[in-house]
């Protein structure tokens, strides 16, 4: 278990493959095929430090299996992944969280056995030492406003908790990118609110880039700094969110006329 | 291999392959389709062979005391069912733990009722001329064979096989669109446990019936249903072959204890190089050649 | 350094705890017990430990039945040294490590003063570190490889050299020297087929081929194959055990009747010629030293007693007969050394003791702790009708030449015919 | 959650051997463990070496038990071959011990066996983990390597099985293995009857407490975090393969440990170790007393053994049905098992009795509830 120590941070200037350093993420070329479907066509896609990018697009068009190739999930057919100055491609889904890249699943997959701090604990000990637990735990606890559920089960906790409680054990990582599959579906409007409100957080105080992919326009559009649209497994069209609401052409492929 | 060499190889292939097809063939059902992991299949075997057994020393023609244990075997298994099956389903790890606890008691119950012997049954039909190996083996592998052919038909055209599967693979919405899905959990254990009593009582001629008889299917059986995978069916016959023809291979020229050994290790690989048995890897195989999809 | 109230006694506790363990280990412990949880009370016990399930039942059912009624007949008329021998006889279940544990009991707990146990040689070895240990007096009654000479173990049943020196040379003139043997895979079995080999040299026979079989094992399929390829003229069958009585029932399926087939093991103690239908045992011939249907007056009284006593019993086979006369045997040593002291009652029997039993006169030699058994060859016919030839006396020879003498110098070995014969 | 245990001089000792992985975490429990191992040491004493050599029997099961129960109930893995390391290490220490009798063989034969049943597990969990073979097909292709590891031992009777003087023996199994000594040269200790049953006494103590302190280390909530989701914890940087099969191969170790404690004491091992009913034993102690609950699982093995051997001493042939019908009772009605259940209790016990108004503040507390 790679625990890599947080306070050390050396980003190097430029690196061998010429990506630009401030670039937290880069993809050339990055394909994916099931069979006869290319789920990922050629991908070519870039991140900033701190950024909050937004992944929109139809239902088949790629974006959990793009995400799932960033997570190592899923081994890609063709293409490179820059992660952090590295070449991290074929690095498998531990080493590449050891790197500070971490993922909430589409699934809210808390450990249910486990009570709230336990549940924190496991990511917790990955970066942090055992006598600095408690206060850490009480502080993400705080954050995500979930202090009085220290001591019960994950299992008992509603949807809206255990959708915090796994971002907040994501966060624990001390990550410099996270990506979030869904974190908003099947949430109320105030618990949707509280989550936007947490992620811009996340994005501005702790400099930490963040992939969101989320179907909800309004929601896409309070917390996006960008917006890609994914669309056939290639990338359709990315930029600032009124460019991408007022084109015609995301319409269209969103409500369906051929494409 | 000279001639003979050869026909006795086949004839010991032939032996072997209906002895794996028979004892699988009803775990197949009750741990490939139900997911109940049935370490007391061997004990079930066990009734089908004590009823042709005392079917047959009162008087009944063989066939006629078979049918019997075939059938006794079946009612049990739906006892069995109702009372303590009915609690696992999914729950793998817990099945078989309980089937063993079963195991345990019908053994050892055996033992008190019926002591430690049953009266034989001489081995039918003659024996064949060159191979000078007993008839009734083929006539094993063809019923064997027979078995496989009516279950594929049972399970695939019939409309209760059709009902059956979808109960296994999904319950919720099978009970949705109005199967009895209770009604399938027991018709399909009886089908199961009906085939575990076909085995022992097709086996009840040849070899010796003591209260142990069923562990020395079970191992063959588990090998064989984890080594096929998914689809039942065909991961029987596919397994039964392959396992088979390590199995008397090594059974020609080392003895049938290497044989056995050599079985076993071949399961080991097997498993693991294919996690999903036989037929999942077919499965893979089709669809990285995009065929399915 | 302050110590609370509350942790000053639970801190005494896990003191006394642990040291309650060392003062244990200081040794206030011995052979007997503070509580003793033994139940031996003062009268006379004997251990007798035979299987009545698993794969020795057959044999050691009848085992347990001769060896109870021999007891009961003494107790009725005076008793030994006039007193009641008591019986300790749970079922080991073919299990040898349950022999252990009720071995184990049997000396501590009911301080046996004689054992019998075990059908099996395997048993035999698995308890005997036991019997040496505590110096138990122990009989073991199956015919068996023969070369156990153990101070405190009287081997009672015939040894392999007796029983097939009886058959292997009636075979050979019978039937021809080319011999195919096939035998159970055990020290017994092992050191049978030895014995075969080393017989058939002396008779100028050869063995062509061999086969070792497990114990569980009842697939004969591969076996009778290789018997059909190497067209001996007589078969060996050193088979033990329920499972492979099934090789009778595949000999007859495969046409393979017309090979006679010798045995030291069958028929006699799994009784399969009455178990099996004919004409599946047509031509076996067996060596034993007893048969249920041997013809003598002695022994139709004898087996008439033993279905008095047990109505639902099936057969006396031979280790049974041999569990019979060793109890007369113990009685005839208890009352000429006067005493059940075990050291004594050995003694007693190294001092030449002979005793009648059904198969004929027994006598115990003293040097080797075995017997001369009046030997004979049973022959079964199509219909497994039994005839027997004329008896003849063979002494246990083997552990003679070997040096055991266990008047002179107690041992606890077991000599293999390997090394005293170059041809094994 | 008692809020004295951490003031107390003990503490400091209790600190490593405590934690929410763990049931027993209060005074009271240490105090019931240090009273039920002193009732175990005073056996001997009340009843004789008779009981010596019985109990440690019981006891080298009981090792057995907690090998299953420590990597099925803390990291999920259900190995139904822990026989098949138990027996390994039997026999490895019997063919050492036998050919090198000396006081240095017979440590070399014990290092050497539980070495050999240790590298037995690694290479059998890399075989497994890292080929990807997981849940049921672990089990199942573990009873298999038992399996062929008895049919195969079973025909090792011919002379020509043997590994120098030590003959394998096939079913006659292996006698004269010597009893266990520890020494150098000249100097050096035997361990007789009576030595035997507190060295097995002690080195289960010892694993219960080194087990305690692994499962509630870091690493211990690594293994959890992979019994409960796998996947996921994979997403926590967690390297599960290696952590499946680092805990199989300690598995691995303590089973050998048991089986070479448990072959001294016999001076005997015969292939029936290896059988299906042997296999099936630590999974009737684990699932009976509580995976999750290394006590539990030992408390159930001394338990059910001694009443099988009670039953078997009075002859009786119910037994089998006895404990047979035990385990489906048991896994119908409990399916966690007994220890998980009585804790249950204990806490719902501790709740009536003082109803503590503050919920469970951190880091005052330190949690009960155990997973």
């Amino acid at each position: 278990m790679a625990t890599s120590d947080p306070s050390v941070k050396t980003t190097p200037a430029v690196d061998e493959t010429g990506a630009d350093s401030s670039r937290i993420l880069q993809t050339r070329g990055l394909r994916k095929e099931f069979g006869g479907l290319t789920a990922t066509d050629a991908v070519d896609f870039t991140l900033e430090e701190g950024e909050l990018r937004c992944l929109i697009g139809p239902n088949g068009a790629g974006k959990s299996t793009f995400l799932n190739l960033l997570t190592g999930q899923l081994a890609p057919t063709a293409g490179e992944i820059y992660y952090d100055g590295a070449d991290i491609t074929g690095l498998p889904s531990h080493e590449r969280v050891g790197r500070g890249i971490s993922m909430k699943f589409q699934v809210p997959s808390v450990y249910e056995g486990l009570t709230v701090a336990q549940n924190l604990r496991i990511p917790l000990q990955q970066v942090v030492e055992p006598d600095a637990f408690d206060a850490r735990t009480r502080e993400i606890l705080e954050r995500f406003d979930l202090l009085e559920q220290w001591g019960t089960v994950a299992g008992e906790l509603s949807h809206g908790q255990q959708q915090r409680l796994e971002i907040g054990m994501a966060m624990a990582m001390e990550p410099k990118l996270m990506l979030l599959d869904e974190p908003v579906a099947g949430l109320s409007i105030e618990e949707t609110a509280d989550i936007a409100e947490l992620l811009r957080e996340i994005a501005d105080d702790d400099g930490v880039a963040l992939i969101v992919i989320e179907h909800d326009i309004d929601f896409v559009e309070t917390i996006a700094d960008r917006v890609t649209v994914l669309d056939g497994g290639s990338i359709f069209r990315e930029g600032p969110i009124e460019e991408i609401k007022a084109d015609p052409e995301v319409k269209r492929i969103y409500l369906g006329e051929d494409h | 291999m000279a001639g003979a060499g050869l026909l006795n190889f086949g004839f010991e292939f032939v032996e072997i392959f209906a002895f794996i097809v028979l004892a699988t063939v009803g775990l197949a059902v009750i741990f490939g389709m139900m997911g109940i992991i049935n370490l007391a299949h061997g004990e079930f075997i066990l009734v089908g062979a004590y009823a042709t057994t005392f079917a047959f020393a009162a008087g009944a023609p063989l066939p006629l005391a078979m049918l019997t244990g075939v059938v006794l075997t079946a009612v049990y298994g739906l006892v069995l069912e109702r009372l303590i099956i009915r609690h696992l389903y999914g729950r793998l790890l817990d099945s078989m733990v309980v089937t063993w606890g079963i195991s345990l008691v019908m053994i050892q119950l055996t033992r008190i009722v019926f002591g430690n012997t049953a009266p034989g049954i001489g081995i039918p039909f003659g024996q064949l001329p060159i191979v000078d190996g007993p008839v009734y083996y083929l006539v094993l592998a063809v019923v064997a064979v027979g078995v496989l052919g009516g279950l594929y038909a049972l399970f695939m055209w019939t409309d209760f096989g059709i009902r059956a599967r979808a109960t296994m693979q999904d319950e919720a919405t099978a009970r949705s669109m109005g199967v009895d899905t209770d009604r399938m959990y027991m018709s399909t254990f009886a089908v199961g446990s009906g085939l575990a009593g076909l085995a022992g009582a097709l086996y009840a001629p040849v070899m010796t019936i003591t209260p142990e008889y069923g562990t020395g299917f079970l191992i063959e059986a588990f090998v064989a249903v984890v080594v096929g995978g998914a689809s039942v069916l065909v991961g029987t016959v596919l397994a039964s072959g392959l396992l088979g023809t390590v199995n008397a291979a090594v059974t020609n020229v080392a003895g049938t204890f290497m044989g056995q050994v050599a079985m076993l290790i071949a399961a080991i690989v097997a498993i693991r190089l294919m996690p999903d048995g036989i037929t999942g890897l077919l499965a893979d195989w089709r669809e990285n050649r995009g065929e399915g999809q | 350094m302050f110590v609370t109230e509350r942790s000053l006694t639970r801190r005494s506790v896990l003191a006394a705890g642990s040291a309650g363990s060392l003062a244990a280990t200081a040794g206030c412990v011995g052979e007997g017990a503070v509580l003793g949880m033994g139940d031996g009370g003062t009268n006379p016990t004997a251990a007798v430990l035979e299987d009545r399930s698993g794969t020795f039942a057959l044999t050691g059912t009848a085992k347990y039945r001769t060896t109870l009624l021999a007891i009961e007949e003494i107790n009725r008329d005076g008793g030994f040294l006039g007193e009641e021998l008591e019986v300790f006889a749970p079922d080991p279940q073919s299990d040898n490590m349950r022999y252990q544990d009720l071995a184990r009991h049997a000396i501590y707990q009911e301080d046996a003063d004689v054992l019998w146990a075990g059908y099996s040689s395997a048993t035999r070895e698995a308890i005997r570190p036991l019997i040496n240990e505590h110096e138990q007096l122990y009989f073991y009654t199956t015919q068996y490889e023969g070369g156990v000479c153990d101070k405190t173990v009287f081997p009672l049943g015939a040894t392999a050299r007796q029983q097939l020196g009886a058959v292997v040379p009636h075979m050979i003139e019978t039937y021809g020297d080319e011999i195919y043997t096939v035998a159970a895979d055990y020290n017994f079995g092992q050191l049978s087929g030895d014995w075969v080999k080393i017989i058939a040299e002396e008779h100028g026979a050869e063995v062509v081929g061999e086969e070792y079989i497990p114990l569980e094992e009842s697939q004969f399929g591969s076996t009778i194959n290789n018997i059909q390829s190497a067209e001996p003229d007589f078969v060996m069958s050193m088979l033990v055990g329920q499972d492979h009585s099934a090789f009778y029932e595949q000999r007859l399926a495969s046409g393979l009747t017309d090979i006679p087939v010798g045995t030291s093991t069958n028929m006699a103690q799994e009784r399969e010629h009455l178990r099996i239908d004919p004409p599946a045992l047509e031509d076996v011939y067996a060596g034993v030293n007893y048969m249920e249907e041997l013809p003598t007056d002695r022994n139709e009284v004898f087996v008439e007693r033993y279905y008095e006593r047990w109505d639902d019993a099936e057969y006396i086979n031979q280790e049974a007969q041999n569990n019979y006369f060793s109890v007369y045997l113990y009685k005839e040593a208890v009352e000429r050394a006067g005493t059940f002291e075990q050291s004594a009652v050995i003694e007693a029997l190294e001092s030449g003791l002979e005793v009648e039993a059904p198969e004929g006169e027994i006598r115990l030699d003293p040097e080797t702790h075995h017997v001369e058994h009046t030997m004979r060859v049973a022959h079964a016919d199509e219909n497994h009708d039994i005839s027997f030839d004329e008896p003849r006396t063979i002494e246990p020879v083997f552990l003679q030449e070997a040096g055991c003498d266990l008047t002179s110098e107690a041992e606890q070995t077991q000599y293999e015919p390997e090394a005293f014969y170059e041809e094994a | 959650m008692s809020v004295d245990s951490s003031d107390g001089p003990l503490a400091a000792v209790r600190r490593p051997f405590e934690g929410p992985n763990t049931m027993g975490n209060s005074p009271a429990f240490w105090l019931g463990l240090a009273v039920a191992v002193a009732v175990l040491a005073a056996m001997p004493v009340l009843f004789g070496l008779y009981a010596a050599e019985v109990g440690a029997v019981f006891l080298a099961y009981a090792l057995l038990g907690m090998s299953l129960a420590f990597i099925w109930g803390y990291c999920g893995i259900l190995s139904f071959g822990q026989v098949a390391f138990f027996g390994v290490a039997g026999y490895a220490f019997g063919i050492v011990a036998i050919n090198v009798a000396t006081l240095t063989g017979l440590t070399v034969a014990l290092i050497a066996s539980i070495a050999v049943s240790t590298v037995f597990a690694a290479a059998l969990g890399y075989f497994m983990f890292y080929g990807g073979v997981r849940d049921v097909y672990v089990t199942i292709l573990t009873l298999v390597v038992a399996l062929v590891l008895y049919t195969f031992m079973g025909q090792t009777a011919g002379g020509e099985w043997a590994v120098g003087d030590a003959r394998l023996g096939g079913f006659n199994g292996m006698s004269g293995v010597p009893d266990l000594a520890v020494g150098v040269g000249s100097t050096g200790v035997e361990i007789g009857l009576l030595g035997h049953y507190y060295v097995t006494l002690g080195a289960l103590v010892a694993t219960y407490l080194g087990l305690r302190a692994l499962v509630n280390s870091q690493f211990g909530y690594a293994m959890v975090a992979t019994r409960e989701d796998e996947d996921r914890t994979a997403m926590f940087g967690y390297d599960t393969t290696f952590i499946k099969l680092v805990v199989f191969t300690i598995g691995g170790a303590i089973a050998g440990l048991g089986g070479v404690l448990f072959t001294t004491q016999n001076n005997y091992v015969d292939p029936s170790v290896f059988g299906i009913t042997a296999a099936a034993l630590p999974v009737v102690w684990a699932s009976v007393g509580g995976r999750t609950s290394l006590l539990g699982t030992v408390g159930a093995a001394l338990a059910i053994q001694f009443v099988d051997y009670r039953l078997a001493l009075s002859g009786s042939e119910w037994a089998l049905v006895l404990i047979g019908s035990l385990l489906v009772i048991v896994v119908l009605l409990m399916p966690e098992g007994v220890a998980p259940r009585l804790h249950e209790y204990v806490l719902e016990y501790r709740e009536d009795a003082d109803p503590s108004p503050v919920p469970r503040e951190p880091p005052a507390a330190t949690e009960e509830v155990s997973d």
